[in-house]
């Protein structure tokens, strides 16, 4: 098999083609992703190859179109839903949340599920406050769902074959900073990887910085900066939170008796606070310090750069928050 | 009614259901009152003949069913087991969903009934969805997509109209006007009272039928649901019946949003004496044997109610099962 | 001015109608609240009183409505949507936290939005999956919105008012079990609890239990055994969570050195996290062992009376939790 | 063209109006390549006449306007101050909202502009509240509510036409038939591509109109407007237009749903130039007259957009501002 340097996009849009060929019950619906090729051009090239059946444009309809996909999904179809952006999913949570999460259970389990939401989530670049959402917290709230939020390349291709495999619903959330990320990644290998299993991003023994998505980057960048002034942080790359494995988070936590949970979401009442609790509750005995959260601020987002700049945590609010544990 | 074109056998068929129909909601409301159902519990009452007439036109076992929370008539029709049906509206463990789903949500998978959903207008995306899967696999099935006259102003209904039509989907929108949405009249919550007119934008064929004729509805569901069959094309069809009942099993408040009278009136439309009156004076059954069949499916139902009622509630540990399809969900409190 | 004994719901009647009284620019609007009187009979009568132009019967339209209550609001006016069931605001989110949350952010100070949401939030007997939700956490997760739930019949009454005579738009949930629960009412007395201050339910010495809604008189009960066994609980009747009065429980907390965190919602992602993160932040070198938390099993509500009421926190789950601390 | 009913006044302002908008929008698409102003950004190049002809017909100051993201002629045909418009556009605090909106979300509600809105169809309740909000306190004010071709299909939108026409508000819907909803050609995504249909279910009067000739727009929408205002009731209209530029200033890729052929097609039907065609053949103003506007607002746009680009861009200790009316949120990271 070769192994082929792609961007997350790429990585995307590799598994998505695998995936199609091998099972026919594969589609892919959403906004503007055929004829237009998507919006952020994940879809690119699909529409030419696998034609208007399978990559189907849809209206500007995220209630209507999720809602045929999740009856479709019953019959046993596997379709991927893209939403242009995560934002846009709040439109469909009646669909998403009151319908998908609870059909195997509402059924007995009679009826399965087995969908792919996915799109980017988050702020891109001064797409203002109706543009920007994280919308993951809500959905890891929701049992019934999945939820995954890869940060690399390569988890992006592993995590998406899981995803359309699992036949439960999946929320898949691609942080629109991160398309342009690169890894290697072995085509055609099948190359999955596990939901519930988090990734040990960087080794270290003073601090666990515990992230996902595009903050593990930030988290990354952070710890380097940190190891020069001589704290070692373990940066936790949470890629699943719900099923979440906290057995790694809280390893780490015992090992390094500090944590910093960081997040681009609101601040105040996100899923980060749900880890921070956890924590809280199950390493009360090996933390030396307040479990600290590093999140977004509590505003709509600003369409101002330099207002957008202060929503969106950084390296340096990550140190900060590292060096105020110390 | 309409010149008979059935057999003396379907005419009892259609007899036999709609009576037995009703005996089982009686019993519903019945297992209601002594608190052996709970939760919101809608019974079809006065409505029998448009699910009768409609799911005799199916290939049943092939063809796809869904509905509202008023979703007691259609499974039975359909074949699902009455005694599992009404042991789900119980809510015990041998119930369709092992008490999970309750009179709302009840579903039978197997032989194609889709539920059985809460949110007004939620599902009908979902029937759409049905459409889709079969219509993507090449099968011939055609999808029934039970609506209210309330759930029809919903926007999601719309937008499911609207793919319907552009991806030529092979399911029938079938909107139950029984001219109540819970206690709000319809005049109170349509601009438009003639909802077949939803249709129109979408350049979707679309009808507004009679409900209350079991005769008149078997036919027009007949020549539709084969119309769609063979076309591969949604259809959207109003089809006029009445709620005889209270909104559901806890509302005793009928007479805040209609008068005694115009109950009575609708009374007068019942189906099922409908279609006795025509038995009769078309001499296919007699007053005795129709008497020996009410009474049949009245013992039957006292039957199923108590067959339902020797089920086990639920285990408490069962509450974790099926959140998910391979795994458990995060424990405790 | 006269003290009656009312019911919550009563009291929220009481309220809604003083303020109808006493300007024309507040009006209802929801499903059935007018000729049928409310499904939970908050607004009984009073289609008799104000007639249709202010009392209004909308379609089963949540997204509608709502959203053309918010324009109504931007125009002056101060409606009061009443939710069927909070359950039901799922579909209206997109114009609640897309377009009502955000509009005086967006419109930089230009527009206001007075609006109220209320309605019976949580489960209630036997609704199963799709009727029983808890929406308040991801409520308060929505910077721009303000968000309460009353646990006692004066506080419905008082924190309506607030909430009437609020500018920004509030959410306000009434969990369905709360609405026969009494209470002394000053009528026409203009009497109003400030949003932002939690209410200390119960003194106690030992641990602090805290909560809302209808799980408030969950911990008093548990805090009543508790007495019986020697455990001094302090209440805390958090009420207002958006703003959250993080000082009233940081106190009880520094008092009692232990916290149970108790809730309704389900369990993992919930705003009980939140209130749980925060105490673990600031108290850290208070607490004697563990945030714990009690909340809903993270499973959708089944129906059967058994499986819902295992799902439900209840006294004794309090008190088990409580024990574990100690 | 139609015969000319219109003043030599009128015709002027409505040619200095679209070109004034057509300048505005071309420094917008520039400011936007230099890096001044971000996110996405919509310009109404094309689609002159349609606001023009409509929002002369109000009462400025009165009336309510509320459209999607497209929004920058309609704030200034109601008389907003072009460069706190492109203040905003560009993030400053001289913006109508201090840099927090940006060029999706322009508001000026002094003059009545509502916005300025994202979500596609998620505004259209909301104009139809602020009908509601007229009607409610006796006033005679009338609100357009203007929407795209893709809006059209979004629920929220039907669900508001119904309340629309059950509630008589005085609301005016203008479907913008652009003929695209960002990539998607409004065949492929509407069922039946004759939007004004959709009020039809609900007996709102309804018509498809032209939206290139501003003299026939204005004509159309006097009426309308009028009628509207003295009737207290919805109307529902479908405009005629088309998006000369790409969807958005981001999109470079308009080969991928539409040829260059039909394009050039469609410069023709251009506005501008077909007012030209008029003014000349009428005698009303000669070229040269019409070169010296041109050249007149091409210096104003510049004017406009060194003024905005003056303006400082926000404090970042802003970011706190306008969450609430009345306190200020949670603060930190
Ligand atoms: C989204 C939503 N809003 C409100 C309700 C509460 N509710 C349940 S049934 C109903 C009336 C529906 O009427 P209709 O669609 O005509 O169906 P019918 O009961 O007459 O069969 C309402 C308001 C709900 N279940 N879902
Ligand atoms: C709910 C939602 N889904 C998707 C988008 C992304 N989006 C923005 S504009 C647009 C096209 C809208 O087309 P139309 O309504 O015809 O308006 P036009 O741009 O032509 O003026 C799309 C898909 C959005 N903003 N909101
Ligand atoms: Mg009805
Ligand atoms: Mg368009």
């Amino acid at each position: 098999m070769p192994t082929v340097n792609l961007t997350y996009r790429e990585a995307l849009r590799a598994c998505i083609i695998e995936e199609m060929e091998a099972d026919q019950n594969v589609f892919v619906m959403g906004e503007d992703i055929g004829r237009y090729q998507g919006t952020f051009r994940v879809t690119q090239g699909l529409f030419d190859k696998f034609g208007p059946k399978r990559i189907i444009d849809t209206p500007i309809v995220e209630p209507g179109f999720t809602g045929i996909a999740i009856g479709a999904a019953m019959t046993g179809l596997r379709p991927i839903v893209e939403m242009m952006t995560m934002s846009f999913s709040i439109l469909a949570l009646d669909q998403i949340i009151n319908h998908a999460a609870k059909i195997h259970y509402m059924t007995g389990g009679q009826a399965k599920v087995p969908l792919v939401v996915r799109g980017p989530g988050g702020a891109a670049n001064q797409l203002s406050a109706q543009h920007s959402h994280s919308m993951e917290g809500w959905y890891a709230h929701t049992p019934g769902l999945k939820v995954v939020a890869p940060a690399t390349a390569e988890d992006a291709y592993g995590m998406l074959r899981t995803a359309i495999h699992d036949d439960n619903p999946v929320i898949f959330t691609e942080n629109p900073g991160l398309y342009g990320v690169k890894g290697d990644i072995e085509l055609n290998s099948g190359f999955s990887v596990p939901f519930g299993k988090a990734r040990i991003a960087r080794q270290g023994t003073d601090v666990s910085l515990i992230a996902y998505s595009r903050m593990v980057s930030v988290c990354e960048k952070a710890a380097e900066e940190l190891e020069a002034r001589g704290i070692h942080c373990e940066v936790i790359d949470v890629r699943s939170l719900l099923p979440l494995d906290t057995e790694t988070i809280f390893a780490s936590v015992a090992k390094t008796h500090r944590a910093v949970v960081v997040y681009e979401d609101w601040k105040s009442g996100s899923f980060g606070a749900e880890i921070a609790a956890r924590i809280g509750e199950q390493c009360f005995d090996e933390l030396d310090a307040p479990v600290a959260r590093v999140g977004g601020l509590n505003v709509p987002m600003p369409y101002s750069r330099v207002l957008e700049l202060e929503c969106i945590p950084n390296e340096a609010n990550v140190i900060e928050a590292v060096q105020r544990l110390n | 009614m309409k010149p008979n074109q059935e057999s003396p056998a379907d005419l009892e068929l259609y007899y036999r259901q709609m009576v037995q129909i009703r005996a089982f909601e009686n019993r519903c409301n019945a297992a209601y009152r002594a608190g052996k159902a709970g939760g919101y519990l809608h019974v079809y009452i006065g409505m029998e003949a448009t699910a009768v007439g409609w799911i005799n036109s199916l290939k049943i076992g092939w063809d796809y069913v869904i509905t509202a929370y008023r979703d007691h008539a259609h499974p039975m029709l359909m074949g699902s087991d009455p005694v599992k049906l009404m042991a789900e509206i119980m809510g015990r463990k041998d119930g369709y969903s092992h008490g999970k789903g309750g009179s709302m949500h009840l579903y039978d998978i197997e032989k194609g009934f889709f539920g059985g959903w809460g949110i007004v207008g939620g599902h009908t995306p979902l029937g759409a969805g049905l459409a889709f899967g079969s219509k993507y696999k090449g099968e011939d099935r055609v999808t029934l997509n039970f609506l209210g006259d309330g759930a029809a102003n919903a926007g999601v209904f719309f937008e499911t109209l609207n793919m319907a039509a552009l991806w030529d989907l092979p399911c029938i929108f079938i909107i139950e006007n029984n001219e109540f949405a819970m206690g709000t009249r319809l005049e109170y919550h349509a601009a438009d009272t003639e909802l077949a007119k939803r249709g129109y934008p979408f350049g979707m064929k679309h009808e507004r039928l009679d409900g209350m004729d079991v005769l008149q509805v078997r036919q027009d569901a007949k020549r539709i649901v084969d119309w769609v069959r063979k076309n591969q094309k949604p259809y959207l069809v109003e089809v006029m019946n009445y709620r005889f009942a209270g909104h559901g099993a806890a509302d005793n408040d009928r007479q805040l949003y209609r008068t005694k009278e115009e109950e009575d009136k609708a009374l007068h439309r019942d189906p099922i004496e409908r279609l006795e009156h025509y038995l009769l004076k078309n001499n296919v059954m007699s007053e005795e044997k129709m008497e020996a069949i009410r009474e049949e499916y009245e013992t039957w139902a006292d039957d199923v109610m108590e067959k339902a009622d020797a089920s086990p509630h639920p285990d408490p540990s069962e509450v974790y099962d099926h959140v998910y399809t391979d795994m458990e969900p995060e424990k405790g409190h």
